[in-house]
């Protein structure tokens, strides 16, 4: 007995164009770069709104391959990369205001960058020189949640704290805010992301889920979370799903701007399936080559987010050499800093183990805090 | 407010009614709190003075109470949980140990979590299983979160006040056999002791008996019982179970050179045994006998009508007392 | 700022028809007795059914006011009423094969009956001299599951064992076999319970899920779980979802015998929300009285499960007053049965409180048990 | 099959096949279990050679898996779960305690549990959070599960076979810090010990030092130091830590008079807590010195740069012994 008999035929239920996002995929950039309408979506783009998608998507894209050499050469424990997933995030990313509130995975490096974050700040975490070192306020960028699906059900009572604020559906575009919420294909089987959907339903919270479709879970293709397109999940529990291309950073700006007004104005959840695909493997100690086909990937290579922007800016006479080599320079100039920066992040001090357990430290802990300065005194005396 | 004559049920209720008028920043989020007021009553009116915005009736999912109350405290809020009995606590361990538990330290104290969650907890109610727990060890083992028991009407008031002003999260416990059994006079012109301080509720010479939550009670017929038999038994309300306060506990021992504790909760890894190995580092030259421990035996928690064989009660305490004196 | 705010307006979600369960209810039978078909589910009754079935609410309602009133004297600790459900139990209950295989909640007399549990065994539970003491295997009745929607995820773990049984799509209707899990309104809203959902998506598992929206969570109304029709949760899990009169015990039955053929053949899982109302308290210590109108238990007595039946019966000339004397009078035996049995239902001994915490008891719990009984032993001696 | 040298990661492999082989109702479950084998490649190979309706990809979901392993249990199967890591487990918490401890209990014995839950436990991986925990006493603490954890390649291959083949539930835990740490000759002709025993790893007459899982090498080393200083330490492996074994513990400690207990787990109602108490309470008057606790500190587990000041090491036991044997 095969598990092929447990399951319907996933082509069958998918239909043929699964690879490809189906008919329901909106699109507004083809991977060829050419710009294609959409009924719903459609919006219109400046030149420096499509150039400003392409720096930040190179600039990202720079972050995740100087962070993946790093931990290549020992300097970070582990890293989770973004490689093939740029559009999806910068397209999020972009189309927050700044009230806007995030709560990310661990992989939104591109979200981050959008929302000001120091790349640096993210490799601390990833080198294990703290847990995330940025200040959620700064930025209205929470930290990174590693337990799967944890952070939805944070969004979502943050979302209801907005509600409570009073600054939702006022109609001051200044005061209106709304909460985005990422997660994986992986993470939508965890009860916390389902739990998510219903609280935000019944109260009708403002808060975007926006799932990156990245077709796996470290080794799990998404056949094994649904055998129905993820954006439908939605629609069980009484709100509205949309299936973006991921790779398209256009329409994965134009839906999650369209599903966050839609939120700011008091019209509740959406759900956001950004379809695309991990380019890399799940994190550096992830070996994809037991479990994948390369054909898979190579199918993919030729969807890149950044290749369909330039090709469309390019074919426009939107940018010039000096534009692209200034980019270049940017992003060089962005590794050093990370490669330099990242060597120089201090180790912390073993004393920290016991700073901010608590708001206000016990004096039992206080003890063995002591206790534990004490022996490290001594023993250095001693050596 | 003169002083008054109330039950546990009341003076809890009192208490998150005067959190809520003192800071609308507190918010009550549960099942059943709203219109019901609770199972057991206690955030009983609330939603009709506090509207349905602070008196938050919640679908049906523990992990996504916590989880999303987690979000609303990062945004401001404080908010008070209510678990329905303890036994429904565990669909938001997760969300309460990896993250409640952790989000502070996480944050390097950039994002506060000051949440309280209240769990009815403990038997001897004749119900059916699952509500009837005593979870204590398995948050008191975890960094991050502060755990309380009280045992009385007054505490009751006053406690869940202090632990809804901490900025740290709390994990209340409120012995559910006691909501509505015995009164105490509320005089709230009299301040309270410091939340995370444990309590020496009679004085004694012969033996520190230790309890907190339901077992005070218990213990203090003890050493009532004792007494008549001219032993002098000092009892301590431990009140709060992380921290612990070992100061009074330590001295105490000290003093009289032998303790036994008691809980509800099975033996085998609860409160007890930390609170033995804890008194024996620190007085072993005091101790006159090993420290003793009378709870639940482990075993899962019994149909009802065996919960009273279960649970410790006045004869096994006496027991033991009459142990660790004969040691 | 009201709660109002924060949802959307719920007459406006359900339409004006919500309280009537709306176009898509399957109805076979109207609350005023008269037949009615149906394009899909319809099928044909014998009059030996339609007399068995309400014989099985008739004393299955017996049972729930008897052990009402044991409780009220004292005799149970607590007791979960079916007032009201006794047709959406009847109907699940009956469509099910000696084979297949049930998961409860604490609220399914009616399918226990339909089993050939004995009703003592629930009163057991419910007076605290046990934690349910039927074998499940006995009947294909697993044990009453208190933690809301855990058994949820037993139900479709085993129907996965099923399927590695062989047992499954075989085509042999004594062999193929299916499971039922049981689960309320308020269920819906836990982890597991769409957790449940997406294992039997995912793995076509021959599972029916069965939820008796009975409208009611103890006090919290389904439109705090919901803002669509529970049953339409499934289309977001890729599954069917039937919406059926749970006071119709012809239409539940139909219903629920599709659905169980449907997963036995291997074609997976349906969610049937078996549309009723909890006529009764919660249980014996709620007081529903502080939460809801007496209007609408009024509005909902119109539609009683058993009086629509019996309508049908003697219009349709298919009952005697000897059939209806006799039913009265099993009621009435069945009823002195269980308070006569009840009350002599001995306590357990407090010894057992250590028999089968393992299946091979450790030594240490083996001297806790050894010291308990000296203590005891010495105890009565001292007395 | 002869001799061979195998890492800890390979002994539970072919455990893990071998109680495959045996038994066709043992099945594996988990995230990545399959094609990939595991992220550290416990079931590497099973997929292949077993099946992929024996050894099952799961949705993303820790609840979801074990409460599905509680139906396939029900149903004759014998589910061996993967966790992938320590801090993942809490989502399935609720399932553990309330389902897979009390359903043999619930249903006085009619209904068997035979399940295995594996974690990968304990720090020492540079990793990033959640990956470092031990939750141990989570579970030691809860009636109806035991609790065992191996600590060398021998015991791993011995040690799952004989969890598998247990009618309880049992939590499995591998000390992940040693999967490919060192290699161990496994001669599977030699018998077993039961699974629910403790090992004298190392006979001494000083002090009796206790250990478990990735502790155990730990105070190997601080035996062999403290022995070029003439000091004798006797090293007790508990292997199971529910129920305990404290026959050769007691034995060990009559002889010694002092005992040293460390592990990764937080101090506070660690499994050193009951240890100790224990102890104290079987061998007062033996004892020279009350038992120490060298653990993890009451903090969440560090960043990886600091995880080796957090963790209980070499230096550490030492001081411990030290002060124990000058009490
Ligand atoms: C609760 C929990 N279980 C398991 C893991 C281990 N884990 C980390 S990432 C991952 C896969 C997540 O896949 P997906 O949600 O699709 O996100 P992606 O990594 O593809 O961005 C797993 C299983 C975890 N972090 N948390
Ligand atoms: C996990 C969990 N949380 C809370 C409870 C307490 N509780 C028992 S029944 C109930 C309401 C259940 O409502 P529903 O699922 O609609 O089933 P019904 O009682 O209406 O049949 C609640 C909150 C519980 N048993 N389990
Ligand atoms: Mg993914
Ligand atoms: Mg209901």
């Amino acid at each position: 007995m095969s598990q092929a008999e447990f399951g319907p035929d996933l082509v069958e239920v998918f239909g043929p164009s699964q690879q490809d996002g189906g008919p329901e995929l909106v699109q507004l950039l083809t991977p060829e770069g050419e710009r294609v309408h959409h009924a719903e979506f459609d919006m219109d783009f400046s030149a420096e709104e499509l150039r400003g998608f392409y720096r930040d998507m190179v600039l990202t894209r720079r972050i995740d391959t100087e962070a993946t050499a790093l931990q290549r050469h020992g300097e970070l424990g582990i890293w989770a990369q973004l490689l093939g997933q740029e559009a999806a995030q910068i397209g999020a990313g972009r189309a927050l205001r700044p009230q806007d509130y995030v709560f990310p995975t661990y992989r939104e490096h591109g979200v981050a960058w959008c929302r000001g974050v120091d790349p640096l700040d993210l490799l601390g975490l990833f080198r294990g020189v703290d847990h995330g070192r940025w200040n959620p306020a700064d930025n209205n960028f929470g930290q990174y949640t590693i337990v799967i699906g944890a952070q939805v059900l944070h969004a979502t009572g943050y979302a209801m704290g907005m509600q409570r604020d009073g600054v939702v559906g006022t109609g001051d575009p200044e005061r209106d805010a709304a909460v985005i919420a990422h997660f994986g294909d992986g993470a939508s089987s965890q009860g916390d992301v389902n739990e998510g959907f219903i609280f935000a339903a019944s109260y009708n919270a403002p808060v975007v889920f926006f799932c990156q479709n990245n077709q796996w879970a470290i080794s799990e293709p998404i056949e094994r979370q649904t055998r129905i397109p993820l954006y439908q999940r939605a629609l069980g529990f009484g709100f509205p799903g949309v299936r973006v291309d991921g790779n398209d950073v256009l329409a994965t700006y134009a839906v999650t701007k369209a599903a966050l007004q839609r939120a700011r104005e008091g019209q509740g959840p959406t759900l956001i399936e950004a379809y695309t695909y991990r380019m890399g493997a799940h994190t550096t100690t992830d070996d994809p080559t037991r479990y994948r086909l390369s054909a898979d990937v190579e199918h993919w290579k030729l969807k890149d987010p950044i290749a369909r922007v330039e090709a469309y800016l390019k074919r426009n006479g939107l940018v010039d050499d000096g534009f692209l080599d200034t980019v270049k320079v940017e992003a060089d100039e962005l590794g050093v800093r990370l490669r330099e920066g990242c060597k120089a992040l201090p180790d912390p001090d073993p004393h920290a183990i016991f700073d901010f357990v608590y708001d206000e430290i016990p004096a039992e802990l206080a003890e063995q805090r002591d206790a534990f300065a004490a022996y490290h005194a001594g023993f250095e005396e001693a050596h | 407010m003169a002083t008054q004559k109330i039950t546990l049920a009341k003076g809890l209720n009192m208490g998150l009614r005067k959190a809520m008028e003192d800071d609308p920043k507190v918010l009550v989020m549960g099942e059943d709190v709203g219109r019901l007021g609770g199972v057991f009553r206690i955030t009983d009116g609330l939603q009709k003075d506090f509207g349905e915005d602070r008196v938050i009736d919640s679908p049906l999912a523990e992990s996504g109470i916590v989880g999303t109350a987690v979000g609303m405290a990062m945004r401001g809020y404080r908010p008070v949980v209510e678990i329905q009995f303890d036994g429904f606590v565990y669909p938001a361990y997760d969300q309460i140990v990896c993250q409640v538990a952790k989000i502070h330290f996480r944050s390097k104290g950039n994002t506060k979590m000051p949440m309280v969650i209240r769990i009815p907890f403990g038997g001897g109610i004749g119900a059916v299983e699952h509500h009837s727990e005593s979870p204590e060890a398995q948050f008191a083992h975890t960094p991050g979160l502060k755990v309380v028991a009280c045992s009385n009407p007054v505490d009751g008031y006053w406690m869940l006040q202090q632990a809804i002003a901490s900025d740290d999260p709390v994990i209340f416990l409120e012995p559910k056999r006691q909501y509505h059994a015995d009164k105490a006079e509320l005089d709230d012109s009299i301040a309270p002791e410091p939340l995370f301080t444990s309590r020496v509720v009679k004085a004694g010479t012969d033996l520190t008996l230790l309890a907190y939550g339901p077992t005070v009670k218990t213990a203090m017929k003890a050493a009532e019982a004792a007494a008549t038999e001219g032993k002098s038994i000092e009892v301590i309300d431990l009140r709060t179970l992380s921290p612990l306060d070992m100061g009074p506990v330590l001295d105490s021992v000290r003093r009289t050179g032998r303790a036994v504790i008691t809980h509800e909760a099975h033996v085998n890894l609860g409160m007890g045994a930390e609170v033995a190995a804890r008194i024996t580092e620190q007085c072993f030259y005091n101790l006159e006998a090993p420290v003793l421990r009378v709870g639940g035996f482990d075993t899962p928690y019994p149909p009802s009508r065996i919960e009273e064989d279960y649970l410790p009660d006045l004869d096994r305490v006496l027991d033991a007392v009459d142990r660790s004196l004969e040691f």
